[in-house]
């Protein structure tokens, strides 16, 4: 809001100035209603619109917005828009539509009333009555919500400081029969590009080769030989060759054998981190 | 676990926080103590009697518990910032309250009630401080959105729920008043029945804005 | 002014500050009641001490004065930011279950069989969980890690050693092996077959999964 603005806005304090012109305070409404037209555009603008200055303009004569003298407060609100109209058109635009509302109801109310008893009209007042009470009340709404408290300018909210804050993220529960369909889709799909891709049974190889990578971290270069353990019986000697042979073909190992029928050695192909 | 340890924790969490905590979310605290919500809640009761002779309180509002400074002592806190909060003008302020009293509403349904158009920039303003929400669109020419509040707008406000706005002014009902009105155009009369006619709550909305105004203009 | 009060003021003023603040900035609060700096300095004595037996404390550090929670709460404290558990993705259960059945695999192979880019967060989330490893690096164009699981990931799952995997031929007929599992087809047949069809190695790490399970439900 502008400073022209709450200068306007302290009308009702009568000995403060409601506005100053040409350097002159006026301290009080003018009684013939004159306002020069240099405060009348700063004061139209304080209002927030035609139903906001009726009410104004019914309240500062102490008026019952139910019993509004409807001549007075036209003539009155006509004068306004006559000057506003003069300075600022498109501000008077939602002005003047009020003030054909009220020459139409005067208008209306100056008719001789129908003779008829049943033919029962309504105050032509009426719809401009509900119309201002109903802005009434959300303005005066408006102060009160104005008024209740509010952070930073009633309130602050308070927060102590905290050494770790950092969010502890809880690992989800997964279950085995999840990853396991999850396998099974990956192999209905491997299924439908490759035929054969997925053949054999091949998890304790796999197994085994984990295990062989593990003891290649570890030593670089080993004898072939005692990779095998005779207690693991045909089976493991065989899923213990296959794993070799596969980490041969994935170029992880290499074997060498520096004479024939020499000792054969394990040696790691490891890219060292 | 005692009492004690438990409002200990709950003083600390609230503040470590920084925002409204919901009885729920205090709960997962203590899920290994394993209280109950009626646990925390008369932990909650207590903390709030014990904070009456602080210079924080304990407030409940729309998304939870929270700690505040007590508005109080507003004038010294304030101090430690240089900047002074904005006020809001009365446009954007009768905007929020037709939403608020009113919602769901359009933003046509508001511009009847004021007379006047409403700035896409007041919705904006509204829309971004998160005090308002699009409920949804009605379903007419056009689509209007459909606004209503949010529990931003309540925490904000300091309060748990529409239900705490302050009452919405009666509105008298034109039908029963009519056969006390004058239909006469003699203005002089009414003006002679002023004192009379003058409405009870003279201490109304204007005053009001203008104590305020006067106020304002002290800071 | 009542000790109490500059108290009050000064527990209020350093948790809505939300930063450390210095004995000369609450001076400058107080700038009305000419408080010293000795005056402030016994208030936060006091306050110190007042805080011993709550869940906050006073401390200085470098830039001030500040409130802070006290450290012997964090186990409390910290569990207001937990989140929680979001389930893993499809693409991350596939991936470990490649990972699983394939080791050692790269990500290349991976990739391979899933027709689609492993995400980087994918395989960061595993090795955060410690399911899985590097157990080398290829040694081709771009030296790419090969993965394998981690004795964690059997420990989680109860088994001794991948061996304990379903086998191949088993997925295939995933619903016939594991009839207690609902796959959503037809439960009631299912149930009324399980004794038939119930796998010889009955007690494995499969079934105490799935009566874990079941326990669960019936919570």
């Amino acid at each position: 809001m502008s400073k022209v603005q709450t200068k306007t806005q302290t009308v009702v304090q009568s000995e403060m100035p409601f506005a100053i012109v040409e350097g002159k305070p006026y301290t009080q409404m003018p009684t013939d209603l004159y306002i020069p037209p240099e405060a009348l555009e700063v004061i139209l603008e304080a209002f927030e619109g035609p139903l906001d200055l009726l009410l104004y303009l019914i309240r500062r004569q102490n008026l019952n917005i139910l019993d509004i003298p409807i001549t007075e407060i036209t003539k009155q609100y006509i004068e306004y828009i006559d000057l506003l109209g003069e300075m600022n058109f498109e501000l008077a635009a939602e002005y003047l539509v009020m003030a054909a509302m009220l020459a139409e109801i005067k208008s209306r109310m100056l008719l001789p009333k129908p003779a008829s008893e049943d033919l029962e009209e309504e105050d032509p007042r009426a719809e401009l009555v509900r119309r201002l009470q109903e802005y009434e009340r959300f303005k005066s709404a408006a102060l009160d919500i104005d008024e209740l408290p509010r952070e930073y300018r009633d309130y602050i909210v308070t927060s102590a400081y905290v050494e770790q804050k950092e969010q502890y993220l809880i690992p989800p529960e997964v279950d085995m029969r999840d990853i396991i369909m999850a396998f099974k889709d990956i192999l209905a799909r491997a299924d439908l590009k490759i035929s054969h891709a997925i053949e054999r049974e091949v998890l304790s190889v796999r197994d085994k080769m984990t295990s062989l990578l593990d003891i290649l971290r570890e030593r670089q270069f080993f004898s072939f030989d005692s990779l095998f353990n005779p207690l693991e019986g045909r089976q493991g000697v065989v899923v213990t060759f296959l794993a070799v042979l596969e980490l041969l073909k994935a170029q992880v190992l290499d074997i060498v054998q520096n004479e024939n029928y020499g000792q054969i050695y394990i040696k790691s192909l490891q890219v060292e981190e | 676990m005692e009492i004690k340890q438990i409002k200990n924790i709950i003083e600390a969490a609230l503040l470590a926080a920084g925002e409204p905590v919901t009885i729920k979310r205090l709960q997962s605290i203590f899920a290994e103590q394993e209280l109950t919500h009626n646990d925390i809640a008369k932990a909650i009761e207590q903390l709030v009697h014990d904070f009456e002779d602080r210079g924080i309180e304990l407030i409940e509002v729309a998304s939870g518990f929270r700690l505040q400074t007590k508005t109080i002592l507003q004038p010294w806190i304030s101090k430690l910032w240089e900047e002074k909060p904005k006020k809001y003008s009365r446009a954007l302020l009768e905007t929020i309250a037709l939403i608020a009293y009113r919602q769901p509403v359009t933003r046509g349904e508001i511009e009847d009630v004021r007379g006047v158009a409403v700035s896409s920039y007041i919705i904006r303003t509204l829309m971004d401080r998160d005090w308002i929400r699009v409920l949804g669109y009605r379903d007419v020419p056009g689509k209007p959105a459909m606004f209503g509040t949010t529990k931003e707008f309540l925490d904000y406000f300091n309060m748990k729920s529409l239900q705490e706005l302050p009452t919405l002014a009666e509105i008298k009902d034109i039908e029963t008043i009519m056969p006390e009105l004058d239909f006469g155009v003699d203005t002089n009369k009414h003006n002679n029945d002023s004192g009379k006619n003058k409405p009870e709550n003279s201490n109304n909305a204007f005053q009001k804005q203008f104590n305020q105004d006067k106020n304002n203009e002290e800071e």
